[in-house]
């Protein structure tokens, strides 16, 4: 059936993937501090999970340091009148060590979980737009080309700029920069162009600085690019993952950006040129084409796997589990098994079973954890 | 198919011309891909088509004299000034780092220079007016003949005036000792100067060569 | 107008490698589409019915990528005038979209048109007496503007309101002034079950030899056209060309998805009738 | 910087078109349905613009009903007012304004109201697809057509045309985009083709044979074409019409306007009214319907063809350049 | 509508309530993914649906301020949401009015300092009106904001609060007026921030005595420390919910 509606479910009813939680038990008693235990699916330690809302006082210990996503009360009695707690955000909330002076007590500003991390407290948001942070692997869309540099889109709250300076040049890192580069800058990056790039430093008011001075950074070719939701991808050790994908499709690199912007494409390798020359004239030759917009040409059978990928991050994010190279391959794998065995019988490609919207994600998702728990239990026998 | 070729004496837009792969398309006609083997030339604008010796095909608007016909004045054939094109243009603001300039004439190639309908904002870097750098001039009202080397940003061309040719044509005296001798008409002396006729005060441009 | 927007609200460009990528995929045969949908498959919606009870009829629909529109219908009695256009005028449309200054014409015609359709049957149902008429105001609020185009989204629930709108049941004389029953219970459907059914549109893009439903904003980017076919009972109501596309079109293209149309139409009444159903 | 907004009259003034005087005109003939109406076009008539045109379709039943003038104006490419983002292509904009004497029956208002906004929608996505943006970067092309007379069938109060379609604004489309790219031809901006604009209905034969068209002498620049390509066929019930006008009083089922590109053979624009289904004899009317508009499109596009010649001649008369060819010089356009 | 029915000597209104009973409140949050912060709130049967943008980058260059973030504020009322059908143009002036009210209550209480040169952009529509609109206003606001996690010192709610004359010329306020009580009586909005009563925002669009608004003061403080209650009641569930579901 091509179309499917489905009244509205009241968001609370889409059902954990916790098989082994059984849910009756789960009614919550809320007393003031909303402190509930929670049985986390297999892998994650059952932690207390205690949310805060703004204006609540989170402690009045004073040996704990304010951090993010909190203000310092200065109160001996709870009614302070308001400038008492404006004059002390002149020092705003970033600066985290300040120190927690007598009689303060820290009260949270947004909605979320505590964070303890020694002597450090601060609350984390449940849901915030990307705040990027040096050393963050980012996937951004030029907005503006000015005359030395590129307003870039990574889904924050300000534009990320990328200075002229801060990108290879097509012929190798020795070029020096020459003024007829600033007026040739479109070749380089224009409106619209896809890139990936690190955090290299943030400004004063949280605008982040980007550079591409790598060879794994620059501007992105040969695939696909989907958007999640920003808390979806965790700040991991990888963030370029290569798959081998099934069907002869090769392997396709997927780029899980901090900032829930993901590229999944073919893997592009670098031809050893026919000649066979010395490492710099392959490594010369490969940066010619950095700056070029022409893809490679992509079996068919490779952009399936792309689509069939793309939709396996799509459907972890929005069950939230954890998008890492392992769960991800797992995901991978569940969802070629549910293709061959064509969910409602016709197996066949256009059966568009493929789409893991909805229940159909659920399932595959579930699958693939199975998986993971199953590896992890042969692999250490211990579950942690 | 047309015969591929005689050309038609005039062509309309939309017009098949001749095959593509003898022939070469350039100004005034397109290239039309109709299926994946065959691909024609045909003609983008109205005009007389010209089978040029290169094997390529060009089409030129008839831009009758301004002299005679009163309803349609002189058109230049290049509606935007495309980088190399040289342009007429006058200087609007000076700052220390760059002219804004406004154009209002432009020629391409060998035509002579035709005013434009519209003028367009261009600029010149600091490092683009002359090898050597020259720090500014206030003078406001100077002719400059440049030539437009990259389509810039948004809304501005950036200009330059590095080859001989180009530079200020026309130039009024800025008068920076007393207001009211300023405006008269300055004329070259070297590549470096202008000396105004009356006062003989002699001010820095970089000077085109008169041709 | 509805902007189509190229990328995020702020309409930058999708890049060329993208836009490569995605022509070539979906030229294909059978055809790749970036979240492998078959050519007809349409994104999971979530929609009720009857959700204003100020209104004589409302539905509320969520579409695939977020997009949210509300759709209200309310009844005024009106005398009849020679100045006021003919029955052509007794049903009002209005897109409002969330952000945007002014209405936008060109989506609210296109739903007026494919309701006013001569022969729909629907005017004669709001005669009242000799000397008044019901004047029936469709508003639609497009919430969040989505990414894709709103055409269908908007015609969708259009559609689920006005199955949902009663109008109170008239008791008085043709001559007198009206005067209605007050029991709300047994007001009158505007589009009762056995009659014609108010009419959909069908937003289709055409890429190559291929024809794709509910496309998103990506697909629209690379369509060579893009049609907006409004269809009520087999019938084509309405046709439109919508903004974007790289070219023209041949005819045999725009004939072909003018027939497609017509088929995904009827499933995609059925699954609506279903929605009315539910609640 | 002009200022964009405020577009002031030309200098020198401009000599008012000539119309026929009433003494002149033919005796009435009524019009087949397959035979299109008459069209005066005439191009670069207004000097400030960079291309301009003038549309007509008089009437010849008497000249005093309203008949559809309208003219366009296009100016550009020029720049983009700098706040607006780089863009590679050139940007064109189309806007449709009904002067405030146009519409019989009730005068309209200044402020640009719905049907205007729609109308002015479907012109530039008509023309949009014909004109080679990517040759004008950071530019926008401006297209203004004004509506001086139109033939009522709007929708409007008072015009009665209860129970069929109105094709009333479709016919100003039509018009508005055979004259606007009649106009960007003149104004030299280049572009892969010609944009016509056709328009064909669906009516009910009334009471008998609806007589078969015959081949009138072309006047002015306008031919009718004979029924032979497009199959008119005879059977009882649903006949085609091209080029439907309000006055002709035919009760419309259902119509389609198209914006055609003759040389590429390529439809930029369909806009169809009116409920259609399959036919009896299962040619499905809506094909029937955008053949019928492609059709008329067609002919008007040799309309086209000679208006942009004709100035092109005089603009060589001018310069001398005319080239004395044995053959004449009716450029033998070939449309596949 | 004559006074008696307003209030019936029993003390019950028009619609069965006590003088200081709400209408029912139900609150809900992330209602659409295409926002960062969204909420819907029906009170009674006035139904608003906030959306919150932010905080981004402003593209209006004006609306760019170097150490705050400036709040801007659209509030569009549904043509079907009054009684008759009625469709407000952009620029009128109670819509104006009360688009400036809320950017500047919101503007006292969200930390805008942590997010300079950047824009909060919240949009407000109203399918359905009945009574205390800008209350009604100002929770979802809130609640859009909290889900959209911008920094706020505590939350604000509103409620409204009317002023009955009783034909002993004593007077008696009441708590939460609807549209028919909002025409009849004189009534206050009013909007505190947290529990300790600091007010930031107080609307009278009619007359009433001096010595009846501290009383009617005193029941809208009240009120709105009620309503306090079952916003962060909402909010506790929607952050209960979403550890369950594994998502922080």
């Amino acid at each position: 059936m091509p179309i499917s509606i489905l009244p509205p479910q009241p968001a609370q009813s889409r059902l954990p993937p916790d098989p082994d939680s059984d849910h009756d038990d789960e009614k919550v008693t809320l007393n003031e501090d909303g402190d509930f235990v929670r049985m986390a699916s297999s892998q994650k330690r059952p932690k207390a999970i205690s949310i805060v809302t703004p204006g609540e006082i989170v402690t009045s210990d004073p040996q704990w340091m304010r951090g993010h996503g909190t203000y310092l009360l200065q109160s001996k009695d709870s009614t302070t009148d308001g400038s008492g707690s404006d004059a002390e955000m002149e020092d705003g909330a970033d600066t985290a060590a300040v120190g927690g002076s007598g009689g303060g007590s820290i009260v949270a500003t947004v909605a979320g979980t505590v964070q303890k991390v020694n002597k450090l407290l601060s609350v984390k948001p449940l849901r915030a737009r990307y705040a990027p942070e040096i050393g963050d692997l980012v996937v951004g869309r030029i907005m503006e080309v000015q005359s030395k540099r590129w307003k870039v889109d990574i889904n924050s709250t300000l534009t990320a700029h990328l200075l002229l300076s801060s990108i290879n040049l097509p012929g190798g890192i020795l070029r020096k920069r020459t003024s007829t580069d600033e007026l040739q800058i479109r070749s380089f990056f224009s409106e619209g162009d896809l890139l990936v790039a690190e955090v290299q430093g943030l400004f004063q008011d949280g605008a982040a600085s980007l550079h591409t001075r790598s060879l794994k950074y620059g501007k992105l070719r040969n695939g696909y690019f989907l958007k999640v939701k920003a808390g979806g991808i965790v700040r991991g050790k990888s963030h370029i993952i290569t798959l081998e994908a099934a069907n002869g499709a090769g392997e396709v690199d997927v780029i899980l950006g901090v900032n829930g912007y993901v590229w999944v494409s073919k893997k592009v390798t670098l031809q050893a040129p026919p000649g066979g020359e010395s490492i710099t004239r392959l490594e010369e030759e490969a940066s010619e084409a950095i700056y070029s917009n022409v893809n490679e040409d992509i079996a068919p059978a490779t952009r399936r796997e792309i689509a069939r990928i793309g939709n396996c991050v799509r459907a972890m994010v929005s069950w939230n589990v954890r998008v890492d190279e392992e769960v991800l391959n797992a995901v991978y794998l569940s969802a070629l098994e549910l293709e061959e065995m064509g969910i409602d019988g016709e197996g066949s490609i256009g059966s568009g079973v493929e789409y893991l919207e909805g229940e159909v994600g659920r399932i595959v998702v579930l699958a693939g954890m199975d998986r993971v728990s199953s590896a992890n239990l042969r692999a250490g026998g211990m579950v942690e | 198919m047309s015969q591929p070729h005689p050309l038609p004496p005039i062509a309309l837009p939309g017009q098949p011309l001749a095959p593509s792969p003898p022939y070469t398309s350039s100004t005034g006609t397109h290239i039309h891909t109709q299926n994946p083997t065959s691909t024609i030339i045909t003609a983008s604008i109205a005009g007389i088509p010209h089978l040029h010796p290169d094997m390529s095909i060009s089409i030129t608007r008839p831009s009758p004299s301004s002299s005679s016909s009163s309803t349609s004045h002189h058109r230049p054939l290049l509606l935007l000034p495309e980088v190399t094109s040289t342009v007429l243009a006058r200087v609007t603001r000076l700052n220390l780092r760059q002219a804004t300039v406004e154009i209002f004439a432009m020629q391409a190639g060998a035509e002579e220079m035709g005013v434009c309908e519209h003028t367009f904002q261009g600029i010149i870097r600091g490092q683009d007016v002359r090898a050597t750098e020259k720090d500014r001039v206030k003078i406001l009202e100077s002719f400059r003949v440049g030539d437009v080397i990259s389509l810039g940003d948004q809304s501005n061309y950036y200009l330059s005036t590095a080859s001989n040719s180009l530079g200020v044509v026309v130039a009024h005296s800025g008068g920076e000792l007393r207001v009211t001798d300023a405006g008269d008409p300055l004329h070259p002396i070297n590549w470096r100067q202008m000396a105004c006729a009356r006062t003989g005060v002699v001010e820095d441009r970089k000077v085109a060569k008169p041709i | 107008m509805a902007p189509l927007q190229t990328s995020q609200q702020t309409g930058t460009p999708l890049s060329p490698a993208e836009l490569s990528y995605l022509h070539t995929s979906l030229t294909l045969t059978p055809p790749i589409r970036p979240d492998s949908r078959t050519p007809t498959q349409f994104r999971p919606l979530f929609a009720e019915s009857d959700i204003l009870p100020s209104t004589n009829g409302s539905a509320r629909m969520i579409w695939g990528d977020g997009g949210e529109c509300i759709v209200g219908v309310k009844a005024e009695v009106e005398k009849n005038s020679i100045s006021s256009g003919g029955p052509r005028d007794w049903i009002e449309t209005n897109v409002e979209v969330s952000g945007q200054r002014d209405d936008d014409a060109f989506l609210g015609m296109t739903v007026a048109e494919s309701l006013l359709v001569p022969g729909s049957g629907v005017l004669e149902r709001l005669v009242l007496g000799e000397r008044f008429h019901w004047k029936i105001f469709v508003d639609i609020l497009l919430l969040t503007p989505p990414l894709s185009h709103p055409a269908t989204l908007l015609t969708l629930t259009t559609y689920l309101a006005l199955r949902n709108t009663f109008l109170p049941k008239l008791v008085s004389e043709a001559a007198e002034d009206p005067v209605f029953d007050d029991d709300w219970g047994n007001g009158l459907p505007l589009y009762p079950v056995d009659r014609i059914p108010p009419p959909i549109t069908l937003l289709v893009v055409n890429v190559g030899e291929n024809i794709f439903f509910d496309p998103t904003r990506e697909e629209l980017a690379v369509g060579d056209v893009v049609l907006a076919v409004s269809i009520c009972e087999k019938k084509v109501v309405g046709v439109r060309t919508l903004e974007g596309g790289s070219g023209g079109v041949k005819r045999e293209a725009v004939k072909r998805v003018i027939k497609e149309s017509c088929e995904v139409a009827e499933e995609v009444f059925s699954s609506l009738n279903g929605v009315g159903e539910g609640d | 910087m002009t200022d964009r907004r405020r577009i002031n009259g030309p200098a020198e003034g401009t000599t008012p078109p000539v119309f026929l005087t009433s003494s002149t005109h033919k005796p009435v003939i009524k019009r087949s349905p397959t035979t299109l109406r008459k069209i005066f076009l005439k191009t670069s008539l207004t000097p400030p613009a960079t291309g301009s045109a003038f549309l007509e379709l008089p009437t010849p039943s008497n000249p005093s009903t309203p008949t559809l003038k309208l003219t366009a104006s296009v100016y550009g490419p020029r720049p983009l007012p700098s706040s607006t983002t780089f863009s590679p292509d050139a940007r064109l904009t189309a806007e449709l304004k009904f002067s405030p004497f146009s519409t019989p029956g009730h005068r309209r208002g200044y402020i640009r109201d719905g049907v205007e906004r729609d109308l002015s929608a479907q012109l530039s996505i008509a023309l949009e697809k014909s004109v080679d943006v990517g040759k004008y970067p950071k530019s926008a092309i401006d297209v203004f057509v004004s509506v001086l007379d139109c033939e009522g069938g709007l929708g409007d109060a008072g015009d009665g045309n209860d129970g069929g379609v109105e094709v009333g604004l479709m016919g100003v489309v039509a018009g508005a985009i055979s004259c606007a790219s009649a106009a960007i031809a003149d104004a030299g901006i280049e572009c892969f083709d010609l944009v016509a604009g056709g328009v064909a209905g669906l009516i009910r034969e009334r009471g008998g044979v609806v007589e078969e068209d015959h081949v009138g002498e072309g006047m002015e620049a306008g031919e009718d074409i004979s029924g032979a390509r497009h199959g008119e066929k005879k059977n009882r019930g649903i006949a085609l019409v091209l080029d439907p006008s309000p006055t002709d009083g035919y009760i419309i089922l259902a119509a389609a306007a198209v914006g055609y590109m003759a040389a590429r053979d390529e439809l930029t624009l369909v806009w169809t009214k009116g409920s259609m289904g399959r036919e009896g004899d299962g040619t499905d009317e809506v094909e029937r319907l955008v053949d019928g508009a492609i059709a008329a499109a067609t002919s008007v596009r040799l309309v086209i063809n000679e208006a942009v010649k004709e100035r092109l001649l005089l603009g060589l008369k001018e310069i001398g350049l005319i080239k004395e060819k044995a053959g004449g010089n009716d450029g033998d356009i070939v449309m596949e | 509508m004559s006074r008696y029915e307003i209030l019936s000597p029993e003390g019950l209104r028009t619609d069965g309530r006590r003088w200081n009973e709400m209408r029912r409140f139900s609150p809900k949050m992330a209602t659409t993914t295409a926002a960062d912060g969204s909420s819907y709130i029906e009170h009674g049967n006035t139904k608003v649906i906030c959306s919150v943008n932010g905080p981004i980058e402003p593209r209006a260059s004006s609306a760019r301020n170097s150490e705050r973030a400036t709040i801007t504020v659209d509030v569009c009322f549904a043509a079907f949401s009054g009684t008759d059908r009625k469709k407000r143009g952009k620029g009128d002036k109670r819509v104006l009015e009360m688009q400036s009210a809320l950017s500047r209550t919101f503007a006292s209480t969200l930390l805008t300092i942590l997010h300079p040169r950047s824009e909060v952009h919240i949009s407000l529509h109203i399918l359905s009106q009945d009574g205390s609109i800008l209350a009604t206003c100002v929770n979802a606001a809130t609640l859009a904001l909290v889900d959209a996690g911008v920094p706020m010192t505590d939350y604000v709610t509103a409620c409204t609060v009317a002023s009955y004359t009783n034909p002993d010329e004593s007077d008696e306020p009441l708590l939460d007026m609807n549209s028919a009580e909002e025409m009849d009586l004189p009534g206050i909005t009013l909007a505190t921030v947290g529990r300790n009563d600091k007010i930031s925002l107080l609307q009278l669009e009619t007359k009433v005595r001096l010595e009846r608004l501290e009383g009617m003061m005193a029941v809208g403080i009240d009120g709105c420390a009620k309503i306090r209650q079952l916003l962060d009641r909402a909010v506790r569930d929607h952050g209960n919910e979403m550890a369950r579901m594994g998502a922080l």
